[in-house]
């Protein structure tokens, strides 16, 4: 499929750009910001005397365009430029933070999908029954309750009154698979969106798929029943959701920023919040630039996926 | 079988077997009996025929063989089907193709299956062997490929015999076929019958659900003819054809006059509309369509002829204008035609119309045929309201749809009625060119009948109105004053409607032309041979 | 603190920088480690050797660095002070206690001073000299850097000073400063070794303190172990590690599942649930944050005295303390440094006098006043007074309009510009809240609070040998600011930390901020 | 042979009880939302924070006011914000999406289209968190942020969902009938989509309210001390072993609204016949 070829390259030049607007955009507003960093690290000192100082420590006497242009450069060799609060390398940022957010985020989504694809067959194939009421009023409910209220259940119940699990994960630096106890939470809290809003969509494209001639042709010559669901049913109900599961790495960035805030976990959402409160504005670009490509890959693979689940489907590039 | 004896031997009255066999059923859908004591054989290597108009119940008949009844139905009576499974061929083949799965997927699952008394280890070769040789009935050589493929990436033709190498594979000993050959052209027509034909000469019982007479005439050894659910007449199809003993088979059978010739003498008058070096393209480089020179004259039927993919709907939407990627001209009167609906005003909107081949979508389903069909007035002939609603009701009773009808939403109405509203709606802009396409594929004899009769009569009564029929039917060609065929994109042959018919002369048309007498031929041959 | 997930500014330590101090005080107290004996003092039973303690700080994320000079958070500053010492500390009366320095003594123009260090030892095991202290004021004051405790050694001529010998350096000042021992104490003045650079505090930082350095990873965790060869006495504990934690939810619930044995920075609220309920010990430090409303004197309306009091007299001190402070705090009486030495505690208790506060208001002709109050989600608190304070002044037909700022720059944007706006401050001496904040020339004088005579009575105090008459002086200028000053001081939040059940020796008197508060070599796991 | 004769008879079950749950569910919280800042007295004098009692039934709130009557005031904020905010969505992406899907002009629908995709990459918090940052929105800019970040989303859906009508021979029907280009937009094909539309629009409230709701908890676009219950569920978290009802309260109005959106929407969609 030649298609396929431009297809792809289309979709990845428009990952480009979009990263490059992610970028401008993080940016311009970071630029905006009331305060920059002197500001920022002056705190509650705010002596003028002080702030102009460490501005010009910082560059930050200089335009912006300039000190854009100077980190756009970097860039083209890997050199995501060092951070204005404390002057080390942003790649040691993001390297250090990337393997907690990794796996939290890895792990969701290994989980996420056979959960998500489990519950939503399962609703599907007892439409209407109790199965699946439980299901979907169990996932809706879920679903309407934030990640951070959830977490703070979860953390009363299973951590703080039952004493399962550790309630944070304070103290385990970045080794967190050394303590997989101290994950269970984290990974349940992320989850919870993301699995309801993956079965409800699974469970609907099963409905229809069920319903359809083609396994009426395949339950007619006699296929089983098991084989019928999950070989011929749920290749067509996972179009639709491999989208779904591309726009949830926006929920899991969100989701992470939430979780790592609550469980103590130091990854790239912390790492964001710090920069952002810093004004540490190259941290804060290095981030958009590995969000805006993590989302970009994501977002290609999925639609990969939809092409190959949806073949006669024309996937807008 | 349940009864005795075995399928597929002589019984104790040396009569072969029935390898299914349907008695008094009833299936009642809300109160109203859709199936009505009905009762069937099927005979190995035979074929068994029902025909009927749509909702006459032959379809809810052959699914009762497969085991399926409409939602909420209540049956009666009894069927039974030999212990192997019942293949089926439906209409629209790439519906029972799963669209998401390779074209082996399946195969293969039917296969294993079949091959589970096989050790573990050699169930996959065996099944892939079978699969392949099923394949190889079907006609479907360089099978390794085609399991690779994903059913859009098949033709038509190639998914229906992909449909038939599951019945086999399967070791079908009956297969119900759902209207094979509606709609297709008389090629597709005849190569169906030969597959039809081979699949019952092993020893396979074959129900065919058709209003397509000439293949069931063609191809069924007994025929059950339908109406309102119940069984009117049955019998050895030669029989039935000789001497149809009830009154609305006569009718199902009666055969057209062929059109008196429609061309009118004396000097042609200016072509209404004209097409000059037509090239359109589907998207950039892809050039579906090539017409040099064409020309539809006043009071003048000219019938564009071709198979699928010919390019024929292609040069239908150049006229009306709902194609625009086109070099060339259209002329109207001589004048250009904007290539932009919107660019045409509303004289020339109203000059040409069309008419869908899907009348259904081409309505909108929530609002009153009679008030779609008036707007037509209302737009294109700037008529108020209450006037264009009268002039619509008009339009509609003359082409035979109630008030009562034309008030309600489309979803009420049957196929046929939706394509006299769709004419009606095109006739109420008065206009100079009408373009039909394929307007009579989807119906059944009897209203496909009526519809022709009533283009007939349009083009008599209306001196102005030229007809465009698009069609790959040499039958509703012969509607028509002139022939167009087309084939790859490319006008091969045109000329008078008698010229092109009875003496064609590009191999295409004479291919086409010779499969459809053939077709003809093969079920009158056969019932002359049989009698 | 606010919580939102690590939206929220770190602790930042609230200023305790005293820049200069001009006039000259007796001997500031002598003696050694006398805040640690009242810290053992609580019926904690016999200390116990061994043991790790987990302390969790909100903390600064991956900027992190263990350079005491650039000690910026309580997180930072904690770390500091386990593997650094300074020259002196704050007791609990922020007054300055000698700890490297075992002794000072002025010349009688109180600008000259003499500062005798104990024996101690770095941890490479070199002797702390006067060179070291010399080279880190060195280091702190280069006009190049930046360094926080900059200004607070701005009274110092470094250039004049000098080692007289090994232990005894003679700090040469540009103009008397009575309340020297207070820059020795400043916020930041650690005692480095000569040729330190930040280079070295971030792989392995070598100080004097009572804990080693072990590892470190920025915004995670910092182990020490325990000093055995410190100059006060071994710590009890094996070893302490300092983990990250922003969310005050995240430290509670840590210290409740046993993850951590130390956490410092509480809620009231957490504090009310678990207090006395066997599961966790609750430690307030009273008179932690002065918590305020800063009246711009210069401006309309409050460059009107009656108008500033009339809003002394419109707040309902205990209301603000409830609803704002949860009730961990106890009222303000206007002045800043309750319980601190030179503290004029006999000023009458000002109540709530809605009457007299409208009368002012008609002589002012502010009849109908409105203003708008500056709050920003910055600190705790904050907010809830704004909203508090607002409801108060409606009625007193005030109409108080609350501006919420962003909670970044907050304290810069309220430098300037505004009239009215929420402030609060950390524990300091009296005499560093006045040099920083009340005099004509201070850099963050926030109620632009500009008196040629008050910065003379400052001057004359700095210039008093005579402590009883120096605080004398400190009273009179307080007397000034609670008649007529421009911070409405309504309350003193206490600092809460909590510590598991295990943890002993935790001292509950000293103020945030000062020398046994976060110390952990007076700590014990029994 | 197999007797197949089985008789079925089709279960009609009408979606009625999950359509009253649904209505229930945002019945409630709505009314209070709506109805309950009309029946609220002035503010009492403050109590002691999270306390229980002394006539505050649902005891008061970590500045000493009583909960119940902020639990009334609190449901306008969000519920408007919320509301506004997908209305808005919807205003922009109507147009947008229907343009894009109608029109035979590729520029047309590249540059509509395009510039969404790039604000698709932005991660909606990240942007949300910096735009709020420098503009301080109000409850106005909050919905509007909010309603930006759904815009290319329901955009695309809009124009999926017209684009597949826009494909059936009815719009040419009505083309060559010469209708306006408006009729044929919001005629008929806005109102074929109107049922994915209002599915779509269900769950896009209920992304939308956890979106304000979020953005409430990190302090963006309201006062920290506002009446609003995604604030107070924020504010009001220490104080949950204390006095737990200023939290579950708002807490459970906010799930019971977003449940019930997504209830009513399940049950509008099973009404009709599934395409």
């Amino acid at each position: 499929m030649s298609g396929l070829g431009s297809w792809a390259a289309r979709r990845l030049l428009l990952g480009g750009v979009q990263t490059v607007a992610v970028v401008l955009l993080v940016f311009a507003l970071t630029e905006a910001l009331p305060g920059d960093a002197a500001v920022a690290l002056a705190g509650d000192q705010p002596d003028p005397a002080r702030i102009a100082a460490i501005r010009e420590a910082m560059d930050l006497d200089r335009p912006a365009y300039e000190r854009l242009a100077d980190w756009t450069a970097g860039l083209l060799h890997a050199d995501f430029g060092t951070s204005l609060a404390s002057g080390r390398p942003v790649t040691s940022y993001l390297s250090g933070a990337f393997g907690p957010t990794l796996l939290l985020a890895g792990l969701t989504v290994v989980l996420l999908v056979p959960v998500g694809v489990g519950l939503g067959v399962l609703a599907a194939r007892f439409e209407g029954r109790l199965v699946d009421r439980l299901v979907s009023a169990v996932t809706l409910g879920v679903y309407a309750v934030p990640e951070f209220a959830f977490g703070v259940l979860l953390v009363t119940v299973f951590a703080l009154r039952l004493d399962w699990l550790p309630p944070t994960a304070v103290g385990y630096g970045t080794d967190l698979l050394a303590h997989p106890a101290a994950l269970v939470l984290p990974v349940l809290v992320l989850l919870s969106r993301p699995v309801c809003s993956l079965s409800r969509l699974v469970r609907a494209g099963m409905i229809d798929a069920l319903a359809s001639p083609y396994v009426a042709h395949a339950r007619r010559y006699g296929i089983p029943g098991a084989r019928v669901r999950y070989a011929h049913a749920l290749p067509n109900a996972v179009a639709p959701a491999a989208q779904q599961l591309a726009r949830t790495v926006d929920w899991l960035l969100c989701g992470v920023i939430v979780v790592e805030a609550l469980f103590v976990i130091p990854g790239l959402g912390t790492v964001l919040m710090n920069a952002v409160a810093e004004r540490d504005v190259p941290v804060v670009q290095g981030l958009a630039v590995v969000f805006g490509l993590i989302t970009v890959v994501l977002n290609l693979g999925a639609d990969l996926v939809a092409h190959r689940f949806a073949p006669r489907a024309e996937v807008a590039a | 079988m349940n009864g005795p004896g075995e399928s597929g031997g002589t019984g104790e009255t040396g009569e072969p077997l029935a390898v299914a066999e349907i008695e008094g059923l009833t299936v009642e859908v809300g109160g109203r009996h859709i199936v009505d004591g009905v009762s069937l054989r099927v005979l190995p290597g035979q074929v068994t025929a029902l025909v009927g108009a749509s909702g006459s119940g032959k379809t809810t008949t052959g699914r009762a063989l497969l085991g399926e009844f409409p939602p909420g139905a209540r049956v009666e009576g009894s069927v039974r089907v030999a212990d192997a499974l019942v293949g089926y061929v439906p209409q629209h083949p790439a519906t029972v193709l799963n669209p998401a799965r390779r074209v082996g997927a399946l195969l293969h699952d039917i296969a294993r299956t079949q091959v589970r008394e096989l050790p573990r280890r050699d169930r996959r070769p065996a099944a892939r062997e079978q699969v392949l040789t099923a394949l190889e009935a079907a006609q479907l050589p360089d099978g390794e490929a085609l399991l690779r493929r994903y059913p859009h990436q098949l033709s038509g033709g190639q998914q229906q015999r992909l449909v038939l190498a599951q019945a086999l594979l399967l070791g079908a000993r009956v297969v119900v076929a759902d209207e094979p050959t509606t709609g297709q052209d008389a090629l597709t027509r005849r190569r169906v019958v030969d597959e039809l034909a081979a699949v019952a000469a092993r020893g396979i019982g074959v129900v065919l659900l058709s209003h397509d007479l000439e293949t069931v005439r063609a191809l069924a050894d007994e025929v059950l003819v339908m109406r309102d659910g119940q069984v009117v007449e049955a019998g050895p199809v030669e029989r039935v054809w000789r001497a149809p003993a009830h009154p609305w088979t006569r009718q199902l059978l009666a055969v057209r006059e062929p059109l008196a010739d429609a061309a009118r003498q004396g000097p042609r008058p200016e072509a209404v509309l004209r097409v000059q070096g037509l090239r359109a393209r589907h998207r950039p480089g892809v050039e579906v369509l090539r017409v040099p020179e064409l020309a539809v004259h006043p009071g003048e039927c000219l019938a564009v002829l071709g198979r699928s993919g010919s390019g024929k709907t292609t040069l239908a939407r150049c006229l009306a204008g709902l194609h625009r990627t086109y070099e060339g001209e259209v002329l109207l009167d001589g004048v250009p035609l904007p290539r932009s609906l919107r660019d045409r005003g509303r004289d020339r909107l109203a000059a040409v119309q069309y008419v869908f081949q899907d009348a259904r979508a081409s309505f909108d389903e929530h609002r009153p045929v009679l008030d779609q069909v008036a707007r037509t007035a209302v737009r294109l002939r700037g008529v108020a309201t209450s006037e264009a609603r009268a002039a619509a009701s008009t339009t509609l009773n003359s082409l035979g749809l109630s008030d009562e009808s034309a008030a309600r939403l489309p979803a009420l109405l049957s196929g046929g009625e939706l394509q006299r509203a769709a004419l009606a709606r095109a006739l109420l802009a008065r206009p100079r060119v009408l373009v039909c396409d394929e307007i009579t594929s989807g119906l059944d004899t009897v209203t496909r009948r009526g519809l022709l009769d009533l283009l007939a009569g349009l083009l008599r009564d209306r001196d102005d109105l030229c007809l465009v029929l698009i069609t790959h039917d040499l039958d509703t060609a012969r509607l028509a004053t002139r022939i167009a065929v087309l084939d790859g994109g490319e006008v091969v042959e045109q000329g008078p409607a008698r010229d092109v018919l009875t003496a064609p002369a590009h191999p295409f048309t004479v291919s086409l032309v010779q499969s459809s007498e053939e077709l003809a031929a093969r079920s009158s041959g056969r019932l002359a041979g049989q009698v | 603190m606010q919580d939102y997930p690590g939206l929220r500014r770190r602790g930042l330590l609230a200023a305790a920088s005293g820049i200069g101090a001009l006039t000259l005080v007796g001997c500031g107290g002598s003696g050694s480690g006398n805040g640690s004996d009242g810290a053992d003092g609580g019926g904690d039973g016999k200390p116990r050797r061994g043991g790790r303690l987990r302390a969790a700080f909100a903390g600064g994320g991956a900027s992190e660095t263990l350079d005491p000079h650039l000690a910026n958070l309580f997180a930072d500053v904690a770390r500091a002070k386990a593997l650094f010492d300074k020259l002196a500390d704050y007791g609990d009366d922020l007054s300055a206690q000698p700890r490297l320095a075992s002794g000072w003594e002025p010349n009688a123009g109180l600008d000259r001073w003499k500062v005798t260090l104990r024996k101690a030892d770095f941890h490479d095991g070199k002797p702390v000299t006067a060179e070291d202290v010399l080279f880190s004021y060195r280091r702190i004051a280069d006009p190049e850097k930046t360094f926080r405790a900059k200004a607070s050694l701005e009274p110092i001529d470094l250039k004049a000073s000098r080692a007289v010998d090994e232990r005894t350096v003679e700090f040469v000042l540009k103009r008397p400063t009575a309340e020297f021992p207070n820059v020795l104490a400043a916020f930041g003045a650690y005692i480095v070794p000569d040729g330190s650079s930040a280079a070295d505090f971030d792989k392995k930082p070598v100080g004097s303190g009572p804990f080693r350095f072990v590892s470190f990873a920025p915004g995670r965790s910092a182990v020490f172990r325990r000093n055995d060869d410190h100059w006060d006495g071994a710590p009890h504990l094996d070893e302490v590690e300092f983990v990250v934690a922003n969310e005050e939810s995240a430290r509670v619930n840590a210290l409740l599942g046993g993850q951590v044995e130390y956490a410092h920075e509480l809620n009231p609220t957490t504090a009310r649930a678990h207090e006395g309920k066997g599961q966790i010990e609750i430690v307030r430090l009273r008179n932690s944050a002065m918590q305020a409303f800063a009246m711009k004197t210069d401006r309309a309306p409050f460059d009107d005295k009656r108008v500033r009091e009339a809003f002394f007299l419109i707040a309902d001190r205990q209301e603000l303390v409830d609803g704002a402070l949860s009730g961990a705090g106890v009222v303000g009486n206007d002045l800043f440094g309750k319980g601190y030495e030179y503290y004029a505690d006999g000023l009458p208790q000002r109540e709530q006098d809605l009457d007299r506060a409208r009368s002012l208001l008609k002589q002012a002709g502010a009849e109908k006043l409105k203003v708008t109050l500056d709050t920003s989600a910055v600190a705790a608190g904050f907010t809830e007074a704004a909203s508090i304070f607002r409801d108060q002044a409606a009625e007193a037909g005030v109409t108080v309009e609350v501006r919420m700022g962003s909670k970044d720059s907050y304290w810069a944007d309220i430098l300037d510009s505004g009239t009215l706006c929420c402030y609060r401050s950390g524990a300091m001496p009296i005499e560093a809240h006045i040099s920083q904040r009340l005099l004509t020339d201070s850099t963050t004088n926030a109620t632009r609070w500009h008196h040629k005579d008050f910065d003379a009575l400052y001057q004359q105090a700095q210039a008093t040998k005579d402590s009883e008459e120096r605080a004398a002086v400190f009273g009179r200028m307080q007397r000034r600011l609670y008649a007529e000053g421009g911070f409405l001081v309504w309350g003193f939040a206490d600092w809460i930390i909590g510590t598991a059940r295990t943890v002993k020796g935790v001292d509950r008197k000293a103020p945030a901020n000062t020398l046994d508060w976060a110390r952990f070599d007076k700590v014990w796991l029994a | 042979m197999r007797a197949l004769g089985r008789v079925q008879v089709l279960k009609r079950r009408l979606p009625f009880g999950r359509f009253a749950l649904g209505a229930v569910l945002v019945g409630v919280p709505l009314a209070l939302a709506l109805l309950g800042p009309l029946t609220v007295g002035g503010p009492g004098p403050r109590a002691a924070s999270f306390t229980l009692g002394d006539g505050h039934w649902l005891g008061t709130d970590f500045v000493g006011r009583d909960v119940w009557r902020q639990v009334l005031l609190g449901g306008r904020p969000v519920v408007v914000v919320a509301l506004t905010a997908t209305a808005l969505a919807y205003l922009v992406a109507l147009p947008v999406g229907l343009i894009s899907a109608l029109t035979h002009r590729t520029w047309l629908e590249e540059t509509l289209m395009r510039p969404l995709d790039v604000l698709l990459a932005v991660p909606s918090l990240l942007m949300i968190l910096l735009v709020a940052s420098v503009f301080s929105p109000g409850a106005t800019g909050l919905a509007l942020l909010v309603a930006l970040v759904n815009i290319p989303d329901a955009a695309r859906i809009v124009r999926a969902a017209a684009a597949d009508v826009a494909s059936r021979p009815a719009v040419e029907a009505l083309r060559m009938q010469g209708e306006s280009w408006w009729r044929i937009a919001v005629g008929h094909v806005g109102r074929s989509i109107l049922r994915p539309l209002a599915a779509d629009a269900g769950i896009r409230l209920t992304g939308v309210l956890y979106l304000v709701a979020t953005a409430a908890f990190l302090g963006i676009g309201v006062a920290p001390d506002a009446a609003d219950w995604a604030v107070m569920v924020d504010r009001n978290r220490t104080g949950l072993f204390v006095q737990p009802w200023a939290v579950v309260v708002p807490a459970l109005l906010i799930v019971a609204l977003t449940m019930g959106s997504n209830l009513l929407c399940d049950a509008a969609l099973r009404k009709g016949p599934r395409s």
